[in-house]
């Protein structure tokens, strides 16, 4: 006896598991049902973005930021093209600022509705997850008819986007709208306020303040521990300045500041805010314009180098391009908010139960295309 | 007077010749020495006036073979005073190496990774180097100028991906 | 029809044989038709749930296999589509389990529930086994089934199945106490174990127009129905119980390493206790056979409807709460049984022995 | 002790109306739903889709084709594409020979033998369509259902039949064209 440690237990969680959310491993060490130590294994998503990007013109870029964050593809293409225009000082019509605000709010809401039916998936909840889907659904329909593609869009060029608005688009996203707000209640009713959610997430995995800034934890999750930070509001970029909406923070309505719960709240109220948003963006949008108008004619950036950072749907989502003045970039560096979210992961969930530690994970809202790029 | 310049004042006045002055004044960013960058760090957090207690970025630059350097540029920013720096250090290509600054920005720690598993920048000071996204035995600093494709790995020859296409 | 018919049936054909092979035989008999009950059972209820869930969730569910297979309608015959592909399957057995325990654990547990539907009435006669000690037999031999549970985690080898097996004990023997406790309340009111004896004293109306049942005998059965219903369903390990299994945590559970004809043994018992606990929360608390209406509608082909009518109601119930509900965690789990039904179980015994004692 | 009974009271109402909201859905079975039984129904199903007819889209990202008698082989579209999955070789024919014309009228130069695309390395990216100077690549069906009607169903069971071979030359006709005229009378 003495030679067997009986009391701790590594447990591979993943590379295949239902709740990673796509191919992540994490080496647990537990004791009984309480995890003591976890550590994220990364990198078998790892698709080699940011050396593929040196062999690729500016343009060609885009489908492969596309495939990073493959939930919010719309935004990621933002943040890359306004990051590009910056650079070489492009001054976009109007009306294409507004089409791009329409489809990233509009897929804010999409890569939303899919975090929260995951974690109520991870919660135990199937019902939800499969409602939220059928709402995703009707997002994914409306980016369908306006660039033809479901899930990986490369809608947004260096200067416009590459296609205008189909006809009766407007109609189409009103009408969503207004049958989107009617059902968010129903979500609230089924998940949000459930007792058991409610039990199972409540002050669980609470990131506090401080050790989230700290970990360069950024969006919806910086957010839920009560921080208001939204480059939207904060540093406007592109023209949400013209929006008015409210940044939702978490404030421990049913157990402390930060909780899983409170990231789980937030999400839900930021699609009420990007609801808002559409709808203001769609009345205020010129009728008509060329989209193409601005579209330069060979995409060489001068030479220097720029950080630039958008709101995507899961936080801070920064460029970091250097060019040289040719053709291609020198380097394009994806600074992904999901990459810092899960190194949070081990401060906050170790000490839970196991059960807990896949909770807090869904909290996270974590996408590993964009964590191994 | 803006951010750079005024960062850059104060951590001269604190640490006199650290910054290597930019040769054009409106660069916007602060190029540092190497050598005393782990307090220069601790610095930049905790002065009153600069208090950047956030690492946005840490990104790993190779501008080329031939310029026998490589470099790492942090992106700081500020939650209190809201105002953003960016700095960048520069390391020898042969024997590249920088202070960490891992135990003073949490999120520092998978970056600093992440640039070692890219560039093969050993920071100095962190806890737990490894590799991040590639394979613990992937050979070679992937993201270099000057790295080779391999045509093998760990004895398997790497299948051409299309015959008779080229 | 208990066995004890069918062997004096069989006497009166072969009267001079001994009561030994009869007895056996009128066994086996009876063994076949709840082994069918608990077939068509599996079959019936699995379409129901999956159909069910389908429009709950504004799915359609399965739609291929029926009559007419793939342009077919609804797909009536999925199950018996799946049945036969599990019948087919592979059986793997993991290298590093323990064979002779591997193999044998799905038996166990499909044991559990086979032989605890011995003891229910199906109607005015028809039992298989009218023992007096009915209810307490069921409730010894449906835990039963938590060792071949145990046994199938500890042999797969895995370190899932060992999680799920090490909560699915802790989980039944602690919803056994409620679930038992809240049934003593309703034997303070019939006086006896038996089976059909709880039935019987079930008949005639209670405040004039309510049949009496012992769910509305007094306030004290009507919480004790719910909350042996809430037990039961924990006792079946199904959501917002179902952390043995909980497959976003547990990938599958105990049953992680098995597949073809062994996993669909565990399936199997899965909804035959489903119907054990349907089973006795309906003759415990909802009038087993009895019709409704007072006097009327009643015989034994009418209680056969009514019993199975009254089950079914009760299965829907359990498949709707699954699809609704997220799942507990483990402590919160214990900490449900431990520190609400229980003392609410027993509040509610000591309750209906002082209503038995002065007003009932 | 207040606290625990409307804890179990909250439990109660809160799982009450969740169950309400799954029952009603129940009961509204073929209205909401959204599955779409894909080999006997096919997109867009009226009742589920929101209104669009494929030729009102933009675009639909099918499968690329190409009119080769379009093609003067400027190969900008092997140029744009992302993977490299467009392969075009081109032959230079002598001074004077008559390729004919696409329809847009531009005058052929250049012999195309080789026009592949790997659609297993496809991305969608529809890049490779802009540039286009004849409009002769394209993603079928959508707006070009005219031209190409929609294929999204080609499925293969050998990874090889997935690289489409677009040009038609035969070896014949090459030879014919790129003899000097001279030649030609020769023979």
């Amino acid at each position: 006896m003495g030679l067997i440690k009986a009391d701790e237990m590594t447990l591979n969680i993943g590379p295949q598991h239902p709740s990673t959310h796509g191919v992540l491993r994490l080496k647990v060490k537990t004791d009984g049902e309480i995890v003591s130590e976890i550590t994220p294994v990364i990198g078998y998503l790892h698709r080699c973005f940011e050396k593929h990007c040196e062999y690729l013109t500016y343009e060609q870029v885009i489908p492969f930021t596309d495939r990073c964050d493959y939930i919010a593809a719309m935004n990621n293409n933002f943040g890359y093209v306004v990051a590009v225009e910056k650079m070489m000082d492009i001054q976009v019509p109007e009306r294409v600022e507004y089409i791009r605000i329409i489809m990233a709010e509009l897929n804010r809401i999409a890569s939303h509705l899919l975090a929260l039916g995951t974690f109520g998936l991870d919660v135990g909840a199937y019902t939800p997850f499969l409602y939220m889907f059928r709402d995703r659904e009707r997002i994914l329909d409306l980016f369908e008819i306006t660039c033809g593609a479901r899930l990986l869009y490369n809608y947004m060029w260096i200067g416009g986007v590459s296609h205008d608005l189909p006809v009766g688009f407007v109609e189409a996203t009103y009408r969503f709208l207004d049958e989107f707000e009617k059902k968010s209640e129903e979500y609230h009713n089924i998940l949000s306020y459930n007792k058991i959610f409610i039990e199972r997430t409540a002050d669980v995995g609470v990131l506090p303040k401080d050790v989230a800034i700290d970990y360069g934890v950024t969006g919806p999750n910086l957010r839920g521990s009560g921080v208001k930070w939204d480059l939207r509001k904060d540093e406007p970029y592109s023209i949400y300045e013209k929006f008015k909406f409210e940044v939702p923070v978490g404030q421990g309505l049913m157990g402390s500041v930060g909780d899983s719960w409170d990231r789980y709240w937030v999400r839900a109220e930021e699609m009420k805010e990007s609801v808002k948003i559409v709808r203001q963006a769609l009345d205020k949008m010129p009728r008509k314009g060329d989209v193409h108008e601005a579209l330069p004619k060979r995409v060489r950036p001068p030479q220097g180098s720029i950080y630039f950072r958008t709101e995507s749907p899961r936080g801070d989502l920064g460029y970091y391009i250097i060019s040289d003045g040719k053709d291609k970039p020198v380097r394009v560096k994806m600074r992904s908010p999901a990459f810092t979210a899960l190194s949070a992961l081990s401060e906050i969930a170790s000490g839970w139960m196991l059960s807990d530690v896949l909770v807090v994970l869904g909290s996270l809202d974590i996408v590993l295309g964009e964590i191994d790029r | 007077m803006n951010v750079n310049q005024k960062v850059s004042q104060i951590v001269e006045e604190k640490f006199p010749g650290s910054v290597i002055i930019p040769e054009e004044p409106q660069n916007d960013f602060i190029q540092l020495n190497s050598e005393k960058w782990n307090e220069i760090a601790k610095f930049l957090k905790t002065e009153s006036a600069l208090k950047f207690d956030s690492c946005q970025c840490i990104t790993g630059v190779d501008l080329g073979a031939e310029t026998e350097k490589l470099e790492v540029r942090y992106n700081f920013h500020s939650t209190k005073h809201l105002h953003k720096v960016e700095i960048r250090i520069a390391t020898d290509r042969k024997r590249p190496s920088i202070p960490s600054v891992e135990q003073i920005w949490r999120v520092a720690d998978w970056f600093e990774r992440e640039v070692y598993d890219m560039y093969g920048i050993r920071f100095k000071g962190h806890r737990d180097l490894r590799r991040m996204l590639l394979p613990d035995d992937w050979k070679g600093w992937p993201l270099r100028k000057d790295y080779k494709t391999p045509q093998t790995y760990n004895g398997m020859k790497v299948p051409k991906v299309r015959k008779g296409w080229d | 029809m208990t066995i004890d018919n069918i062997i004096i049936w069989f006497q009166s054909w072969l009267p001079n044989a001994r009561i030994a092979p009869l007895y056996v035989a009128a066994v086996l008999i009876a063994a076949l038709a709840i082994f069918l009950v608990m077939a068509v059972n599996a079959l019936v209820a699995v379409y129901a749930e999956r159909k069910i869930s389908a429009f709950m969730q504004d799915r359609v569910g399965p739609m291929g296999q029926g009559p007419g297979l793939h342009a077919g309608k609804w797909g009536l015959l999925q199950t018996v589509a799946d049945t036969i592909k599990l019948i087919l399957k592979e059986d793997i057995i993991p290298k590093a389990a323990d064979k002779k325990l591997f193999i044998i654990a799905p038996f166990i547990v499909f044991l559990g529930a086979f032989i605890a539907l011995a003891a229910l009435p199906w109607g005015p006669t028809l039992i298989a086994a009218d023992m007096n000690i009915g209810l307490f037999y069921i409730l010894a031999v449906s835990s039963f089934g938590v060792i071949g549970i145990i046994f199938a985690a500890w042999s797969s080898d895995n370190k899932w199945s060992l999680f799920g097996g090490m909560r699915s004990a802790a989980q039944i023997i602690s919803y056994e106490i409620p679930a038992a406790l809240s049934l003593v309340a309703v034997l303070l009111l019939a006086g006896t174990l038996s089976m059909q004896g709880i039935v019987a004293n079930q008949s005639g109306t209670v405040w004039g127009f309510l049949p009496n049942w012992n769910i509305f005998n007094n306030p004290f059965t009507f919480l004790a129905f719910f909350i042996y219903f809430i037990a039961g369903v924990a006792e079946t390990n199904r959501t917002p119980f179902d952390i043995p299994e909980a497959e976003s945590e547990l990938v599958a559970g105990f049953h992680t390493e098995y597949s073809g004809m062994r996993w669909a043994f565990f399936f199997l018992s899965e909804y035959g206790n489903m119907l054990v606990v349907a089973g006795v929360a309906v003759v415990a608390f909802l009038g087993g056979w009895q019709s409704p209406i007072d006097g009327i509608m009643q015989g034994p082909l009418w209680g056969l409807i009514w019993f199975l009518l009254k089950m079914t109601v009760v299965i829907l119930i359990m498949i709707w709460w699954r699809w609704t509900f997220p799942r507990l965690r483990v402590d919160q789990l214990m900490n449900v049984a431990w520190k609400v039904l229980l003392p609410i179980a027993l509040f509610n015994l000591f309750g209906t022995a002082i209503w038995t004692l002065t007003i009932g | 002790m207040r606290e625990y009974f409307k804890n179990i009271w909250q439990t109660v109402k809160t799982l009450l109306t969740g169950m309400g909201i799954t029952i009603k859905h129940l009961f509204k079975i073929r209205k909401g739903n959204v599955t779409l039984q894909y080999p006997e129904e096919k997109w867009p199903r009226p009742d589920r889709n929101i209104g669009f007819e494929p030729a009102n889209y933009n675009l639909i990202r099918s499968k690329l084709h190409v009119d080769i008698e379009d093609c003067i082989g400027c190969r900008k579209c092997e140029r744009a594409c992302p993977v490299q999955c467009i392969k075009i070789d081109t032959i230079k024919v002598p001074k004077g020979t008559d390729l004919g014309s696409t329809s847009n009228g531009t005058l052929k130069r250049l012999l195309v033998p080789r026009f592949d695309i790997d659609m297993t390395e496809c991305m969608y990216c529809n890049l490779c369509v802009y540039p286009c100077p004849e409009d002769c690549i394209y993603m079928t069906g959508g707006p070009n259902s005219e031209k190409q009607p929609l294929d999204y169903e080609y499925a293969q069971y050998d990874r090889d039949k997935l690289i489409y071979k677009f040009a038609t030359l035969t070896k014949k006709e090459i030879k014919k064209y790129t003899t000097p005229p001279k030649q030609q009378e020769l023979i």
